[in-house]
This record gives structure tokens, sequence and C-alpha cells, in this order.
């Protein structure tokens, strides 16, 4: 198997999640696209640690148990939007501009 | 002999062996985060009043152990090399453990008067700045990953702290999804270089990079092109600075000096990392990358600078003005790697003093006109003038007037740029000076309704400035000045060793 | 010697002075002002001391004949920067070494006291230099015989920091130059302050006010004794921040406040030809910014000639705002709005001559870098004497008497800079010398002018027929008029008719630098020009019926003594330069003031100096003259009935008038045209971009394509347009500039441009890159 | 099943795991897209959850075992759960809903395609032809000091222990920084959600 077959998906996982957080307006549908270009990375770092060793691997994992702390976060922060403005269409919100 | 073969082999672990002297100023916050947690869960009734002189004592604890260190001299190398505690790092994490202080000291009353959550403030405080702390001594991709995300996490959190705002939950979410975006952005780039360089230590990896040259191999640029940009992110350079103004106008106040002074500097002392030891090796690619990047920054947030009617959202964009200050060294990193990174690390101390001191201002200011309109500083001079006085004065070093700090800042990334003598540096330095005059306005803009102006509503009776806030300003005061009139300080300290990985 | 080591004193001083005033100031019985004049004094004393000591200092300087072998000339005069220690000049020390090892004949002793170069065999011992004196001047121009008594300058300094490859040292630098400022700024200063305790008496912030004016004083003085380039940058960004202040002092009212700031801001794009043309002298010096070692570098040709020339354009820059030329002099007559003896301190003393000092003291690095030497036309000569003249002719429209005199600083200050572009520095440096006495008698009589007619500085409608009522103001006023005009025997007559020979270009001058065939028309035009207005004033200040409000009455003695022994100096101090062509008069009171101002030595440009020509001195007198004339007789006499009211009836002359008032319609250029471009239009123009051509396009493709078009209207026009323009637009609302419209609050917008730039970033480096 | 995968693919034309390969990524692709375009919010989350799992059949495929583990565990487990709390908490629509995206889309779509094109190129351009081998499992590589690969014996078996020496060894202080991390995040995440 060629290393770029895995590379590539993961360049179109990259490419389909960027297109989720420029287009969803619900803050949940964003989080879950920003998922998707972080699977994308993780499949790059492992297809890569079959050349280089485990150094791949452990980043990997950084980066999961990263993923999940940002993802509470981010619902946490969503979630006080929400209580406060009844939405979670986060292209409704533009008091600060300019 | 032996023993190091006993550790290689794989079978029963071997704990590495640990320099706990060298890790101490991580080992005090972490400490202070652990007391700061403890101190809430067991509800002593009157803990939130001890909340703020505890994180005060811990950020000032935490810079024995970095006196100790700088006293004992000499570079730490722990991890095999992922880790080192240098004269730079050492020098980073002191400035990052003040300017937790002064933030403590802008938040003391603002958290008590608002009825925020102030222990869980502190403790997320203390969180963000042990990842700077880590930031300054990673020299490990992971390790700068995983330090960034600390001290920015927290962060996110705390620009929306004001719950019931709708401005500053507002502020917290973009601030937020632009963090994970250029998160994302960043790791995509890593998972590249560690593809092209085979380890995640910088050193490793730059090795690598000048093994394979500079030939055919786009996705080298690619992987740095998109690593730099999540952190131009972080830094608030133009383009990626969309989301700075808005945080920082929504954002608390003290909160939003926290950003614009600490979690900018940490993004640039990342920067520092992996410019200086890694992407180094490769100039032609990240001098035209760091060009555009400090030309665009220091034009656009000047010219927009100039329009603005609010003091925090100004002094956000000259933020992102001063970050295009501070990334113009870069611009000419692998011909003078050590001056380039003196002069930034010059740029950022200059910076974070005269920059807090003016947010102590503008949140003391606040407290009697709750407002930061430049309209509502006027008459300033007349009821306060102390303040006034500070805020000119501090307004002064960001303008570049001699003897205050900001004038060496610039000066010393001007001498770096001509000396290095490329076009590119040339024209960044022209570029700069151009902007030096223009931005001496929007500042001037703010003196001007201190001392010339009438107060808005005519109400010119004194608001007491609670003794914190006063620190804060004095504090910020004296450094600015001193290091104007005595750069000698500042020079002296930054005087590193020849770097680890050298020019091309 | 003592007081050329301890000249720091004087900026210490005033420093003191101003931390005294402002923390004590309240409390003491004259509320400041007393703390300042002792300063001042002390600080004149001092001056002085220090000035005659200088000429003892010089009368023991070691003598080089000009004929003499090239390296020994060279040996004398390394040999006469013995108290230039090692570690204020890099190059000194080199020379210095070099000197010891290649050619020991010459080596100069190493102890402070003794006078150098002893050894060399054509030297003259020290003491005999007196009798040479008179015919130097011309020797020297004539390449042959004579000797030149070479400048022991004495620098002092200590170190400021560190930093990577240069040790940046701070300190003094004595030589002819900077004693002749000190003097100046502190005769000026003392009088000034005299002057303003009766002025300013009662204002609500008069302790606030002498505390800035020691400031002021003090970095004054530290600027001319800059022993360092880093330390006059300091010296001049201090100068501006004090003249912010004290053009502002009146902040109450709002054209005063705008006034320090427009000064403060024009000041500000000069800074930055400062800043960069010194950090290229800097690096052009091998990492040195020690004045001593960029001049002697650039004198000895071992800087690149490119590097100086950019550098000197830069400072060029620099000069036109701080020292008001052209097309930087907008600032200059809006800073009246200070207090008038604020004016008379930045005009005669401090401010404006920063500009001109700092050429005179970097003169090799304009020398070498616009090669003055052996040129007809260079940038300097030619922004002198365009302002000199513009300047010249702005002065005849004001009403506002002040203005005139701004304006007449303006011209005068084209003249000081055109005589150091043609290469006459000696000229230059006596003008400014003069110029400051009389000037600054004006600017304070007009202060006392106008301190008698209720604060109006407005002469056609609130002044005339003050001569009977006025009597010391308008004598002494009478006086520096004759002097600016350049009447003989005046001081003004002597340092002017210096430049005009200087240009080199009048028949029968020999001995200048260069050629300069229009700067010395200009300068006689503007010359012309000076008369004629100055006495405008006089006619419309003290002559004719009195038109303002009350009873105007004479000043009190702490007005009228300044001014008249401001006219008395104004009067005399040219004969401290009567040119060597006197030589029936006692050797001993010739070209004084060139012998003990201009350095001569390695640090300093071999200039030469026009000789004196009687023809061109009774030419420029006549020239004054027919400038009083003519205006008296348009005024007094009522002469050329034609012209009178000729801009009412004549269009073209009514054009010519406008285009005066409007001061050349620069002010109206810099803010309505640019200003208001960046500001306005630019904004106007992106939005009419944005809603007429983009909107139009894509309404157009809208309405156009209705079959697939369906999509390109939802997708294009509904989404681009309503959200990057018309979210903006609408909040900016023509008023936003441009960028702010990328600023939406529309977070995925951000999003969007985010990723965008990214991946835009991406592909471009990807391709183009690598 | 690691080694049969490790034999299968050193042999020169793969046939079988090529077509799982395939079929896996169009499924994976499929679901991807799905994710951002589908107008039920409940249905993104459940086609995000074939791609977390087609992720770990990837790092199965590239023998990671306990990475393949462990985004089951923590992305099915526990993010798709709090996704799907986020979804109930905010009331979202459960059934179709036409106003999940903005007016944007064709920037979107210009963008992701660009930045595809751009990384398919450069990753073409450099790695057009290399072939896994999992040389670097066989033979774990642990860097001395100046960074050179040494060479120590040892079989696939110990690939686990091998993870968490490195972990334990030179990743320790990134390891205790996602402590802290997720502690601070914790706590953070808890006084924002709660109501007052």
């Amino acid at each position: 198997m060629l290393l770029n077959q895995f590379l590539l998906l993961a360049a179109v996982l990259f490419s389909v999640g960027v297109y989720g957080v420029i287009v969803r307006r619900n803050g949940v549908l964003v989080l879950m696209s920003v998922e998707l270009i972080l699977n994308a990375v993780n499949i790059n770092l492992i297809a890569f640690s079959t050349f280089w060793g485990l150094g791949g691997q452990v980043f990997a994992l950084f980066v999961i148990a990263v993923a999940a702390a940002e993802v509470g976060v981010g619902l946490a922060i969503v979630l006080l939007i929400y209580r406060n403005r009844r939405s979670v269409d986060i292209d409704q919100l533009d008091e600060l501009k300019g | 002999m032996l023993s190091l073969f006993a550790q290689l082999l794989p079978g029963p672990f071997t704990a590495p062996t640990i320099d706990w002297l060298a890790l101490g100023p991580e080992i005090v916050v972490l400490a202070l985060f652990v007391v700061l947690v403890l101190l809430d869960s067991i509800k002593l009734e009157r803990a939130t009043a001890f909340m703020p002189a505890v994180a005060n004592l811990g950020f000032i604890l935490a810079l024995i152990p970095i006196i100790v260190l700088a006293a004992d001299g000499g570079d730490r190398v722990l991890f095999g090399g992922s880790y080192v505690v240098d004269s730079m790092a050492l020098i980073l994490k002191a400035l990052f453990v003040l300017s937790a202080y002064v933030v403590v000291l802008l938040s003391t009353n603002y958290l008590a008067e608002g009825d925020y959550w102030e222990s869980e403030f502190y403790s997320l405080l203390a969180c963000s700045v042990l990842g700077m702390l880590v930031m300054a001594s990673s020299r490990d991709l992971v390790g700068i990953f995983v330090a960034l995300e600390l001290l920015s996490i927290p962060a996110y959190m705390l620009a929306g702290w004001r719950k019931g705002d709708v401005r500053s939950n507002e502020a917290g979410l973009k601030y937020y999804l632009m963090g994970v975006f250029a998160s994302a952005v960043l790791l995509y780039g890593m998972s590249l270089i560690y593809g092209v360089g085979g380890s995640t230590r910088l050193d490793v990896i730059a090795a690598r990079l000048v093994e394979v040259g500079s030939e055919g191999i786009p996705v080298i640029t690619l992987a740095i092109l998109l690593t730099l940009v999540g952190f131009a992110f972080k830094v608030s350079a133009v383009p990626f600075h969309v989301w700075a103004p808005d945080t920082y106008e929504g954002a608390p106040t003290p909160v939003t000096a926290f950003l614009a002074v600490a979690s900018k500097a940490a993004g640039f002392v990342a920067l520092i990392q992996i410019v200086f030891f890694c992407f180094i090796v490769r100039g032609d690619i990240i001098q035209p990358v760091f060009f555009v990047l400090a030309v665009l920054s220091m034009t656009v947030g000047n010219l927009i600078a100039l329009r603005q009617t609010n003091v925090v959202r100004m002094l956000a964009y000259s933020g992102i003005a001063q970050a295009g200050f501070m990334l113009a060294p870069f611009v000419v990193a692998d011909e003078l790697p050590v001056q380039s990174r003196q002069a930034v690390v010059i740029y950022l101390v200059i910076y974070a003093a005269m920059n807090l001191g003016a947010f102590a201002v503008v949140i003391a200011v606040a407290r009697k006109t709750r407002s930061a309109e430049i309209d509502s500083f006027g008459g300033l001079f007349t009821y306060m003038p102390g303040l006034a006085v500070a805020l000119t004065l501090f307004l002064a070093s960001l303008i570049g007037i001699p003897p205050l700090g900001g004038w060496y800042a610039k000066f010393s990334v001007f001498s770096v740029l001509i000396e290095a003598e490329t076009p590119l540096g040339l024209a960044t330095a022209i570029v700069m000076a151009i902007n030096t005059a223009i931005a001496a306005y929007y500042y001037l803009k703010v003196a001007k309704a201190m001392w010339f102006d009438d107060a808005p509503d005519g109400d010119v009776t004194p608001v007491p400035v609670p003794a914190s806030l006063n620190a804060a300003v004095v504090l910020s005061l004296v450094v600015t000045f001193v290091l104007g009139v005595l750069p000698g300080l500042i020079t002296n300290v930054t005087e590193y060793g020849p770097l680890a990985v050298g020019g091309p | 010697m003592w007081f050329f080591t301890h000249v720091w004193i004087l900026p210490a001083v005033m420093a003191g002075s101003f931390l005294l005033i402002l923390l004590f100031g309240k409390r003491l019985p004259f509320k400041g002002a007393e703390v300042g004049i002792t300063a001042v004094s002390i600080c004149l004393l001092f001056a002085l001391a220090t000035a005659f000591n200088w000429a003892t200092w010089g009368a023991d300087s070691p003598k080089v004949s000009t004929s003499a072998p090239a390296e020994q000339i060279e040996a004398v005069e390394v040999g006469a920067l013995a108290e230039v220690p090692d570690q204020c000049s890099r190059v000194v020390t080199e020379l210095r070494e070099g000197e010891g090892s290649a050619s020991t004949e010459a080596a100069p002793p190493a102890g402070a006291e003794v006078p150098a170069g002893e050894g060399a065999a054509p030297v003259t011992p020290s003491g005999t230099g007196e009798t040479a004196a008179p015919a130097m001047g011309s020797a020297a121009a004539a390449g042959g015989k004579g000797e030149e008594t070479v400048t022991r300058p004495v620098v002092r300094c200590a170190p400021w920091f560190e930093s990577t490859d240069a040790l940046v040292t701070w300190g003094t630098q004595i030589d002819g130059l900077s004693v002749m400022m000190i003097v100046v700024v502190t005769i000026i200063s003392l009088l000034v302050h005299v002057f303003s305790t009766d002025y300013v008496h009662g204002d609500r912030r008069y302790t606030h006010y002498f505390a800035f004016l020691s400031l002021f004083t003090g970095s004054m003085l530290f600027f001319v004794l800059s022993q360092s380039t880093l330390q006059m940058i300091v010296g001049w960004e201090l100068v501006g921040v004090c003249s912010f202040a004290l053009i502002g002092h009146w902040w109450e009212e709002k054209p005063n406040s705008d006034a320090a700031l427009k000064a403060f801001l024009t000041n500000r794009v000069g800074d930055v030809g400062l800043l960069v043309g010194m950090i290229i002298l800097f690096f052009a010096a091998g990492q040195s910014f020690s004045i001593m070692d960029v001049t002697i570098l650039a004198q000895e040709g071992e800087i690149q000639h490119v590097l100086l020339l950019v550098a000197s354009v830069c400072l060029i820059t620099a000069v036109m705002s701080k020292s008001g030329q052209f097309i930087l002099h907008t600032w200059l007559p809006d800073a009246m709005a200070g207090p008038t003896p604020v004016s008379a301190l930045i005009h005669a003393a401090t401010m404006v001559v920063a500009g001109i000092f700092m050429v005179a003291r970097l003169y090799p690095v304009f020398f070498e870098g616009l090669s003055i030497a052996n040129s007809s036309v260079n940038l300097l000569a030619v922004v002198g004497a365009v302002t000199a003249l513009f300047g010249a002719m702005l002065a005849f429209v004001q009403k506002d008497i002040k203005k005139v005199l701004a304006y007449s600083t303006v011209s005068q200050l084209g003249f000081m800079v055109t005589s150091l572009g043609v290469g006459a520095w000696t000229a230059a440096m006596f003008h400014l010398f003069t110029h400051a006495f009389f000037k600054a008698c004006l600017f304070l009589g007009a202060g006392s002018l106008s301190h008698a007619c209720h604060h109006s500085f407005n002469m056609v409608d609130d002044m005339g027929g003050l001569r009977k009522i006025m009597p010391k103001t308008f004598w002494t006023y009478l006086i520096a008029t004759g002097a600016l005009a350049g009447i003989f025997p005046l001081s003004g007559f002597w340092s002017k008719d210096e430049i005009l020979a200087g240009t080199g270009s009048f028949p029968g001058t020999e001995g200048a630098n260069g050629t300069y065939h229009l700067m010395l028309v200009m300068l006689l035009l503007a010359a012309f020009c000076t008369a004629a207005y100055m006495t405008r004033t006089i006619w419309y200040a003290f002559f004719g019926e009195y038109r303002g409000h009350g009873h105007p009455h004479e000043s009190g003695p702490r007005i009228t003594v300044p001014l008249i022994i401001l006219a008395t100096l104004g009067a005399i101090v040219g004969f401290l330069n009567l040119p060597a062509a006197f030589d029936f008069l006692p050797a001993g009171s010739l070209t004084r003031f060139e012998k003990f101002v201009e350095p001569i030595g390695l640090y300093f440009p071999s200039i030469t100096h026009a000789s004196f020509n009687p023809v061109l001195a009774v030419l420029s007198v006549a020239v004054g003259l027919s400038g009083i004339v003519v205006a008296y007789l348009y005024y007094w006499k009522g002469a050329f009935k034609g012209l009178h009211g000729l801009s009412e009836r004549n269009s073209l002359a009514g054009w010519g008038k406008n285009v005066l008032v409007n001061k050349y319609y620069f002010d109206w250029l810099y803010t309505t045209v640019i200003v208001g471009f960046v500001k306005g239009p630019l904004a106007r123009a992106s939005n009419w971009f944005n809603q007429n051509v983009i909107d139009g396009v894509v309404n157009g493709v809208g309405r156009g394509a209705v079959g697939v078009g369906k999509f390109v209207y939802d997708d294009i026009d509904q989404r681009v347009v309503d959200g990057a323009v018309n979210g903006a637009g609408a909040t900016a609302s023509g008023s936003g500039g441009v960028l702010r419209h990328l600023q939406t609050g529309r977070i995925q917008q951000y999003t969007a441009l985010f990723f965008a730039a990214a991946a835009i970033l991406a592909g471009v480096f990807v391709l183009f890159v690598g | 099943m690691t080694s049969l995968l490790a034999a299968a693919s050193s042999t020169s034309f793969d046939v079988p795991g090529n077509v799982a390969f395939a079929v896996l990524a169009v499924l994976m692709v499929v679901a991807a897209i799905r994710v951002v375009t589908t107008r039920n919010v409940v249905h993104a989350a459940l086609w995000l959850v074939v791609v977390l799992g087609g992720n770990a059949v990837v790092y199965l495929i590239l023998q990671a075992e306990f990475v393949a583990l462990t985004q089951l565990l923590v992305y099915i487990g526990a993010i798709i759960v709090l996704f799907l709390f986020g979804i109930m908490l905010t009331r979202a629509p459960l059934g179709r809903s036409e106003d999940l995206d903005n007016n944007q889309r064709w920037i979107g779509a210009v963008v992701g395609v660009l930045l595809l094109l751009v990384i398919g190129y450069s990753v073409t351009q450099s790695w057009g032809s290399d072939r896994l081998d999992f040389a670097a499992y066989d033979l774990p590589q642990v860097s001395d000091v100046a960074g050179t690969a040494v060479e120590v014996g040892g079989s696939g078996n110990g690939r686990t222990q091998a993870l968490a020496n490195e972990i334990f060894g030179d990743y320790l202080i990134p390891f205790e920084v996602v402590s802290v991390l997720l502690t601070g995040a914790l706590i953070g995440a808890i006084v924002l959600a709660r109501r007052d």
C-alpha cells in the first residue's frame, strides 16, 4: 500500500472539514466539522509513524486528548450562548464589530 | 555506558532522570493551581477574599526558582533535548510570571465588584500561565502544541467570563472558534513536518531539513506555511487577526490585558521556538512569509486603528500593528539569528510593560466612566491628573518617544533589519518607518482627549483608585521608564549564546 | 578644562530645576519662577566661563602649516584629538594606535594638558597663534602658505548600554560649535525667563509653565552637547515633547491644542527620517553611535558615498520638519498659538535651530554625501533657498504680527540651510548666532505690544501709532528690524553678507566652496522681501492711528530690560566676525567667531571661506534699503497708488494674494488632500466601488441570467454583497475606513477569511517558492 | 490480524488490501460529506460516528492498535455522546431543518477545493511512490541525544509497551500538561455551563 493513499484521504477529510466550519451555522455542527479536521491530522500522523517510529502515535494520542478538552469547552461556551440568546446560530452574533 | 544501554532496551521501564530544579517555576505555578482549586472546594467562607492574595503570592514565589536558575547559570537540557531551560527561557518565564502578577492586580477589584467566579478565574489564569512556562522551554512539536493548548483553552473561557453579558459570550465564542481552527491548521502543518522530519524534536527536524535540501519538495513549504498560519492567529497577525478586536472589546478588560500581553507574548515565544530552532534552515520560505505577515499587520493594524473610537479596540488594533513590528525581525531571522531573536525578546518585554500599564489606566478610568470610549477620557487631567500623566507616558512609549521604553524596542528592530542588508529586511524597515509615523496619530488622539477636551458630562469628581490598580500602574511605569533610560539592563540579559541550530 | 569636562552639569541643573519646580513650585513665594531663573543664571555663568576657557584653550592648540606634507598634518590632527578618550570613539583610538606604531616622529603625547604634535618639524610650538589668525581664512583658500590652528575637541562619555555588537555611550562633546550653542541657549533662555515673569503673570498654570521652560532649556542643552547620535535623537525628541507641552500651554482654546498636535505630528514625519538616517550612519560607521566616529569616517572617505547620500537625504527630511523648511514648514506659524516668550525661545534658540545644529554637527556627512564642495546645486541648498524666498513672501500677507515673525523665521532658517548647503558653514553658524538675538528681540517686542494691546496680535486691526506710547519697545523693535533687514552695521548685515558671499557666484568673490548662482539670486530676492515686510509691520504697529481698544501703555521693566539687552546684542554681535579684509583694524578683532567656532581637524571638512567683497556688501545693503524704501513709499507716502487695492481689482493679483493668504495651499494640501484622501475619498471610493461596481456587476449578472442565474443571484449577489459589503457598509456609512469593512463581526466570515487566506498563501507559496 | 496485514502490505500488488481500503475510504469520504451537508443535526452526529469508526479501522490497517482503541473509547464513547448532549441541551431541531447552512456555501466550496488541490499536489509531489513498510515498527528506534537513530533489537509485540515508554519518558512533560489541561477545562466548562 502506498503512503499517499492515506495522505490523500486525510487531505479530503481536512478539506471537507474546512468546508463545514465555513458553511455550518449551528455551533455544534461547526464543532463536528473541527473533529473531521483533527481526524485528518491523526491519519497523517499515524501514516507517517510507519516510517518514523512511535513518535507519531504519541502525537496522535495527545491530539485525541486535547480534542476531547476542546470539545468540552466548546460545548460549554455554546451552551452559555444558547442560555443568553436562545439560539446557537453563530452567524447571528455580531454585537462586536468594526 | 551500561546504564545507557539499559535505558535504550525495550523492556522494563526506566524512569527518566528529572532535574527538578529546572522545573521549579512550573512546579510552583502548578502548586498554585492546586492550592486555588483546593481552597475553593473546601469552601472556606472567606476564601474568596484571599484568592487574589494567594494568586499574587504564588506568582511571586514562582520568581524564586527562576532567579535561582538564572543565578546558577548554564543551560539545562531535559528529556533528551525536548525541554531546555536556558537564559532566554528564563527571561520569558519571568516575563510571563510578572505579567500574570500584574493581571491579578488588575483583576482584583474588577472581579470582586462584578461578583464573578473569582477562585476559578485565578485557577484558570494559573493554568494558562503554566502553559506559557512550558512553552518557553519546549523544543518539541508535541510539547509546543500541548503548551499552546494549555495556555489557550483557559483563555477562551476567561474571555467569556462575564456570563450574563452577551458581548462577553460572543467574545469567548469568537476567540474559541478561531482558536480551534487555528490549532487545526497548525496541527495539520505539524503532522506534515513530522512526515518530513521524522521526529517531533525540533533539532532533529532541522537536521533533516538541511539534509533534504530545498529543491522540489513542495510539502515542506506547505508544512511550514500551515504551521506559521496557526501561530499567526495567536499573535493576531493580519490576515489572521479578525478575532482580536472583537474579543478584546467583549472580554472582561483584565482578561483583555492578559490576552493582549501574555497570550500574545506566548504566541511569539512559540514562533521563536519553531522558527529559530527549526525553520531557520529554510530562510527562502520564512523570509517572504514573515515579510507578508509583518508588513500587512503593521499597515492594516495602524490604518484601522486610526478610525477607532473605543480605547480598548484602538489598543487591540495598535496591538496588531505592534505585532507587525515584532514579526519584522523574523524577516531576517536566518541572516542574523542571534540579534533578531534578541530584538523580538526585547520588544516583547517592553511591549508587555507599556501595554499592561495602558490597560491598568483604562480599567481605573472605566471604574468612573463605565466606558472605554475615547470621548469618555475627556478632561481626565483635570480630575485624575496622575492617571492622565501615566497614560500619556504609556502612549508616548507606544509611539516610541525616548526616553521611554518603546523607542528602544523599535530601535532594536530597526537596527537588526538594516544590519541584515537583505532586500526584504530593508523593505520591511521602510514600511515600518512609515507606520511609526502614522501610529503617533491615534495614540495622540487619546492624549489630546485627556489633556485638552472637557469631561463629557461635566462630572469631574475623582473616584478612588484601588491600591492594586495603583500598584499595577506604578510597576508598569517604572519598568517602562527604566528600560527606556537604561536599555542596557535588558540587552545584557538577552545576550544568549549561539543557537542550537545555526543559520544555513 | 574643568568646565569642558563638567559641562554635563548644565542639563543636569535644568533637569533638577524642572523637578524642583514641578514638585515644590506652587509652595514657593514666586511660584517656581525663582528656581528657573536661578538655574538658568547658573547655566549662563557656566556657559560664559566655558566660552572664555574655550578662547584660551584655542590659543594653546597645536598649529600646523598648511603646506606641510599630508602625513604631518594628519599626525597633528590626530594628536589634537588627545581629549577624546578611548571608549568614546573607536576610530580615534585606532588612529592613535596606528599613529603610535607607524610614525613615531609625530606621535602625540598622551598627556591631556600638553598640546599635541610638538615633535613635528613644521609645526610651530603653541602660543604663537595670534598673529596667524587673521590671514588664516584667505591663506587656506589660496592653498598655500600659512598656519591653521587645529581644534582640540574635548569629549567625555559614560557607557549607556551595550547592544549586541556595540557599546553605546552618552556624554558631552565640547568644541566651538557646542560652546557657541550653549551660550546662545542660556542667554536667550534667561531673558525669556525674566520676560515671562511679567508676561504670564497670574496665569493659572504659571508654575507648570516655568517647569516646562526649564525642561525645554535643559533638553536643548542636552541635545547640543550630544556625544553620540543616539543621544541626539533622545534630545531631539525631548525638545519636541517640551514644545508640544508649551505650544499647547493654553489648551482650553481648541486652536492651541490643535496647533500643538500639528507641531508634534509634522515633526513625527521628520523623526522617521532622523531615525533611519542615524541608523544608516550607525552601520556605516561600523556600528558606532559616536559622533566623532561618524564624522571622522565620513570626512576621511571611509564610508561609501551612496550611504552618505541616503543618510543625508533622510536627515534633511528631519531638518525640514524640525527647522520648518519648505514643504514641512506648516506647523511653525501655527505654533504661534503658544505664549509669546515660548515662541521667542522656540524660534531663536531651541526647537527650530535643532535641525540646523544637527546638520552643522554632522557636517562631513552632508559635505561628502551631497558633494557640496564641487557642485552648483544640491538638495540642502535648494530646500533652503526655496524656503528663504517663499517664507519671506508669505510674511507679506499676514495680519498677525507673530505670524509675520514666524514666516520670517522660516525664511531666515532657509538662509542658514542654504548657507550650509553651499558650504559656508561658518556663515550659517554666524547667522544662527546673530539671528538668535534680533529674532528673540522681535518676538519679545511683539509680546510687549500685545501685552499693551489687550493680548491681540492683529497689527492691522488692533495696533497702530504705538511709537509715541511705547518708545522703548519701538526703538528696540526698530533696531532688531534693521538687523533682520541686513542694514549696515547691525549684526544681520555681517552674517547675511557672509552667506551671500558664500554662494560663491558673485563676480569677484573668491574662495567659496562651489558656485551656486541660483541660490544667490533667490537669497537676494528674499532679502529684499525681508526688508519690505518688516517695514510693513513697523508701519502697522507703530505708525498711523491707534486702531485698538482701551489705552495701551509701555510695558514694565521686566519686559523692557530684556528687550534692550537683546537689541543691544543684536546690534553689536556682528562685529565678532569682521571679515579678514578689514586688515586696517587690530588683528585681534578680525574673524573671531570663525576662529573659535569653526572646527579644523580630522572630524570636520576642510571648507574654504569666501573673501569679503565690498561690491556685494554694498549691493546687499542696497537691496535691503530698497525694500525699506519701497515699503516706506507704499505705506507712508501712499506711493504706487495703482497698487493699493490691486488685489481687489486685478484678478491675477487677487489670485496671487489668495495663494499667499492661503499659504500656498499647503495646509489645504495636507489636511484636505492627503489626510482627507485617506479618511474620506479613499473610504468613499471603496464604498462607491462596493456599491456601484460590485453591485452593478452582480446585479447585471443576476438579472441577465435568470435560468442559470438563480444560483448566481442567491449565492453571489445576496451573499457576497449582502454579507461582505452591506453589513460593513451600513456600519461605516460613508465614514469608515475601507479596511474596517473586513471586521463585520460575523464569525463565519472571519472563518472564511481565515481559511481563504491560509489557502491562498499556501497556494502561492507552494507554486512560487517551493 | 496485524501480522496478516503486515504480510499483505509487503507484497508488491496487494489487491484485497487496496480494495478494502478503497471501500473504506469512499465510505469515510461520503460520511464526512454528509456530516457537513445533511439537513438533520442528529444525522450529522451519526454520520460523524461512521467517519470516526472508519478512522479507527485506518489506524488498524496502519498497525496502530493502541491508538485505534483509544479512538473508539474517546471519540465514539465520549465525544459523540457530548455532541448528542449538546444537541439536546441546545434544543436543536431533531428533524430536517433548512437553515443549517449560512449563505457562503460557494466560498466554503472554493476554499475547500483550493486546499485539497494544494495539499494533494504537494503530497503527491513529495511522496508519490513511497510504500508503507512498517520497518520502523519492527525495529523500534530510539533516538540518542544527538538525534541519530540507534537500532536496538525487539519484536512488534512490545509495541504498546514501547509506546508507554515513550509517553512516560521523553513525552512526560506534555503528558502532565495534558492532565492539567483536562482539569482546567473541566473547571472552566462547569463554571460556564452551569446556571448561576
